[in-house]
């Protein structure tokens, strides 16, 4: 497993990363966990329907996003928001999809990336498809798309894989394995010694990282891009994490798992080193600390400002979105559903 | 008997079938550990081990497949998938394997199994949890359908379901898993698969329902007979094999019927349902037959909920109309 | 125009639409190389080369999945499903993604792609390669499902899906491909999807069905004609959006209906059509509609088909019943 | 890949196999072989329905059988009519399938062996539940399945590979890798080295073997029984082998590949090889040859006419293989069907 950066913050090799930009993605894992962290207190408060909480996973999100281009696709999953939002979409739209609302899914015209996928395993190929078609189009974009450990089971994980092996799309399979799905724990889904192993089967280069690791994360994330827009295929990105919180807020992880687990876990916090590491550069204060804390905390409120005063949708609201045109029934049934 | 939720009248119902025969097994995802998304399976895992109450990776094809070869080598399994959203991954062999071994191998071999699948909406979910496709596998041969909306009835389906010699579509209306509760016999008790409910008995109009919608059109009932309507009310309970006899009666009698379900409305259940009645009782239909049933649309989010669900008003809007109109 | 039969009107379409339109490929098993199980695709690769015109490995729900990640990403994909049997494992990209993205993402995101499936029995083909399972694509919100019956239907349903901005279930009748041969425009030429079409103009009684089901259907109606019965044909031809108007201002004039199709009767399509027939003018019908369809049983291999697939002399049948009863 | 016998018939290394065995073997081969042939001119006169011929697969097939106990269960396809006869299954009830009959679909009581799957990829999970029964119900029964090099491409071929590793079940993976899926070449399918590399992805064994080679296919896949049989868990066995026919008697090879790629298959021919070496041994002479061909043309001729003999099926057939008891709707539309 790569790691550049210590828990302790220490580096182990020297990084191509420059400060400024170590900053600004140390700022933006800081922003998520606000937006992450309140996001579950308006669970509690009904302001939001169920929540999957990323505590914990800041580092392979924001240092995966940091890769892209603006112009490439992401193709992410309901716990994926730090990535999504990283990469352009807006908070509050990610919020007011929580509230239950399909608004929440149509990111502007210059976001390249697809609402949430829910099901797990079916998204894969679709980057697959998105990578492919920017190379019949002749443009240089790639995709990436960010899964877990738990969607690798799934049947549509080998195909998504073996076609973009065998059509060398220019596609970026970035797993989050945060040791869980739902209950059942990476032991238990696979027999093969690591996920990055599976890359093997399709003859696709798979590279094990250090999940927590911002550092090790953007570096491995950005060659892999690189590969893929250089033309030399697909790459697949196993990020050793943890989930810190609940698969859900309707979860209880104690079912499944031991609180000092999570307390170890909570050792290789992926923000924590960062600020560590920063510090003993001089790069840190808790004067800035508190700056960008602040900006954090105003992000995060506008875009719940903003998401909740979006008005509640009408009947129209139901049917306005099936097809480019409405079909005879679906005027007529909206009609009905008006009266 | 034991007052029970719906829910528990699961948990009853799988203890029982554990307990009484050795080749039951459940299998799912998180059926084990956690006692599955909804607890259904809650404690089985304790009192009758990991070898018959097994936790599968995330991969819906492979749950019922693998429990299809378990069924087919003599076992009983129980197989969970997690939503109805959950089971397409599923399909190909519900519908080309378990479904058909029977009739491929003449008997031969076959596939005693019971395939149960939370659904149906209203609780404000996320997308792909609040599907209703009873009728992509009603119109499957070979398997059967079956939905409970009472504790007593989701004991005794289930079990009935469990000792059935062919593969049944157990559909666990979630809406219902905890709003209900009554009392529900010990131990092992089933109810017929293929026989429909009268909840009301009544001489104006039928109305037909089964899974969630029971409720609302209960209710609905009760809202018409305070008007002087006397309306009965059918639970269908089995969609495969349908209990036509009772729901063509009932038309006979009445004259007029308002049938219901949240599915979309196009090439929904419900479109058996009324031309089986126009086709059987024609001149018995004093007003055409109604559907009151969900839109041809995405099964809404949260917010927009509240406009898709067929409610008690429409039903009862329904009803009337068709008195209004014979 | 060019005398063509319904596989070469098709291949004709793919051609016109790769020429006409860039962002046009073909994808599928199969359909480079060799042109396809039943040739369809032929001489396409050499014509417009591998990137355009792709052979996949065996994987259904890749393909669909992939072709889907194009057409969001602006291609126009035609895949092709070698038989509907092989559909089901592409079931869960079609229903929960394909049929979905516009709705989930507001039209930020569409998915203007065709699925080609051939369909429908009659050739004493092995199991799976017979099956009609248009009604579970037309439970589907969000998908148009059309099937042409003529070669100048073909090409014509194939471009306007092509060219439609929202994805298409485009089903073939194997049985058809090869048995008709009509004149067929050159060139870009559409058939609107979304309207039936009457095959012969009657006033007895009104036979509607689809697919390959049609040649039986119009034979019907010789046969009836002969007899002085006169039927209105209807080849429905597009099963979402379906053409209410065309079908219920014919039953309002004939009074009489019978809905054929081969697929299983219970909640197949027939259901739709015939519930819609009785809700929207039941005052006008002289006889209950009938429905004439496979039945609820696996399709049978070669030597049981000729007991499954409806035959002329039970359209007939069903037709004259209407006449006796109303 | 493992080779024992070469294409000449010489021994590279000591088999444990014994002589009588492998006459034994040799003769079911030749019967296989007469059965593929017929098969395909039965269907060109129209007494039977599409056809898939093995033709060239017969050392796999007969192979991989031979390493079975009568009682294990086999989950084949429709090219696998060798192996499935070598299990047990009644030679007319194949001969009847073909011709479009579901009676074909049922092999006595004491043979375990499921109808061929037509479908692709689909089956292999088959075979994991059924060995995860057996063991379920601490019986010593183990499951092999067979399929192909296309197969492999499935999502299902990764479910029941990655569920067979999980749960440690007792199954053998037999691909038959023949070069093609219809019209693809290997090569097009995978970028994945071999076949038998896609076991890493499971952490699960895999081997390579000469699939035209009797000896070596029997030796690797009775270790293979042994080792599940022992409950030490699945096996992925790659046989490289090569469709000599075309994919169905609908199929124009001509159209994907070479004469010549044809030709050299053929050099490698697994009977060839197997008469060679008993003949070096002094173990097979044209007599015996002539004894076995004979009565090899009477097992054929006599399954065909058993199956002929079978009468067209009544209306009743459709009905009859539904459920246990007909439903009301099955009974009132056979009644209908009958009128
Ligand atoms: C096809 C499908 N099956 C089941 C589910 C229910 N489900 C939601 S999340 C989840 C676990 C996914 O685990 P993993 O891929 O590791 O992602 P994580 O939740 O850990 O981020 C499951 C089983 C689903 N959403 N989709
Ligand atoms: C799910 C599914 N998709 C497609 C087909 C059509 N089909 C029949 S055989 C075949 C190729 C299979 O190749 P392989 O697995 O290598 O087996 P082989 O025919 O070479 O023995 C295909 C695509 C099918 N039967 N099932
Ligand atoms: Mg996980
Ligand atoms: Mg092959």
């Amino acid at each position: 497993m790569d790691q550049v950066l210590t828990p302790e913050g220490e580096l182990l090799r020297e990084s191509p990363i420059r400060d400024d930009l170590i900053k600004r993605l140390y700022r933006a894992m800081v922003v998520a966990r606000q937006y992450d962290h309140k996001s579950i207190s308006l669970q509690r408060q009904g302001r939001l329907a169920t929540y999957a909480p990323f505590e914990g996973q800041e580092g392979a999100q924001i240092g995966a996003a940091a890769a892209l281009h603006p112009d490439d696709w992401m193709v992410a999953t309901y716990r994926d928001g730090a990535a999504m939002w990283a990469h352009g979409f807006p908070m509050d739209l990610l919020f007011l999809g929580r509230t239950g609302d399909e608004r929440g899914g149509a990111p502007p015209a210059d976001v390249p990336c697809l609402p949430p996928s829910i099901t797990v395993g079916g998204h894969m190929i679709h980057a697959v498809g998105l990578g492919w078609a920017a190379r019949i189009r002749g443009e240089r974009r790639v995709a990436l798309t960010l899964f877990g450990d738990g969607a690798t089971s799934e049947g549509d994980f080998h195909e998504a894989m073996n076609f973009a092996a065998v059509f060398a799309t220019p596609t970026i399979f970035f797993c989050q394995n945060n040791g869980y799905a739902i209950s059942l724990p990476v032991a238990e889904q696979t027999k093969s010694e690591t996920i990055a192993d599976k890359a093997v089967a399709y003859g696709m280069p798979g590279v094990r990282v250090d999940g927590n690791d911002l550092l090790a994360v953007y570096e491995h994330t950005l060659a892999a891009v690189n590969r893929a827009r250089s033309g030399a295929g697909p790459t697949l990105i196993e990020a050793v994490t943890y989930r810190i919180g609940p698969h859900t807020t309707n979860d209880d992880p104690s079912r499944y798992r031991t609180d000092e687990e999570e307390i170890v876990a909570r050792t290789k916090d992926p923000i924590v080193r960062v600020q560590r590491y920063l510090e003993s550069k001089g790069e840190w204060t808790d004067a800035w600390e508190e700056e960008i804390s602040q900006e954090a905390a105003r992000i995060v409120d506008e875009a719940i400002a903003k998401a909740e005063a979006v008005p509640e949708p009408e009947v129209s609201h139901l049917f306005e979105g099936m097809f480019a045109e409405p079909t005879v029934q679906l005027a007529e049934q909206e009609q009905w559903a008006g009266a | 008997m034991t007052v029970l939720t719906l829910a528990q009248a699961l948990t009853a119902a799988h203890a029982t079938a554990l307990a009484a025969d050795d080749s039951v097994v459940v299998i799912g995802e998180d059926v084990a550990r956690t006692g599955g998304v909804f607890r259904v399976t809650e404690g089985l895992l304790d009192e009758f081990g990991p070898t018959r109450v097994i936790d599968t990776p995330v991969a819906e094809s492979g749950i019922v497949g693998a429990a299809f070869g378990m069924a087919v080598a003599g076992l009983r399994p129980i197989a969970e998938i997690q939503f109805m959203g959950f089971s397409t991954p599923a399909y190909d062999q519900v519908v080309n394997h378990v479904a058909r071994i029977r009739n491929r191998s003449r008997h031969r071999f076959t596939a005693p199994m019971v395939i149960r699948i939370p659904y149906g909406g209203g609780f404000g979910a996320a997308e792909h949890h609040s599907e209703s496709w009873e009728a992509i596998y009603a119109h499957t041969p070979g398997l059967k359908v079956v939905t409970p909306s009472t504790p007593a009835d989701a004991k005794g389906l289930l079990l009935a379901a469990v000792a059935d010699p062919d593969p049944v579509i157990f559909l666990e209306p979630i809406r219902l898993y905890r709003s209900v509760k009554e009392e529900v016999a010990d131990g092992w008790t089933t109810v017929e698969i293929g026989k429909a409910a009268i909840r009301q008995e009544g001489s104006d109009v039928t109305l037909l329902s089964w899974g969630a919608m029971t409720k609302e059109t209960r209710a609905a009932g009760e809202r018409l007979a305070a008007d002087g309507i006397s309306s009965e009310v059918i639970d269908v309970r089995s969609l495969v094999p349908l209990d036509a006899d009772t729901i063509l009666d009932s038309v006979r009698k009445t004259g007029r019927a308002v049938v219901v379900h949240e599915a979309p409305r196009t090439a929904g259940f419900g479109a058996e349902v009324s031309a089986l009645i126009a086709e059987r009782c024609l001149y018995a239909l004093l007003a055409p037959v109604r559907r009151v049933t969900g839109w041809d649309t995405v099964f809404p989010l949260k917010r927009g909920e509240p406009h898709y669900l067929p409610s008690i008003d429409r039903i009862v809007a329904a009803a009337r109309s068709t008195l209004e109109e014979g």
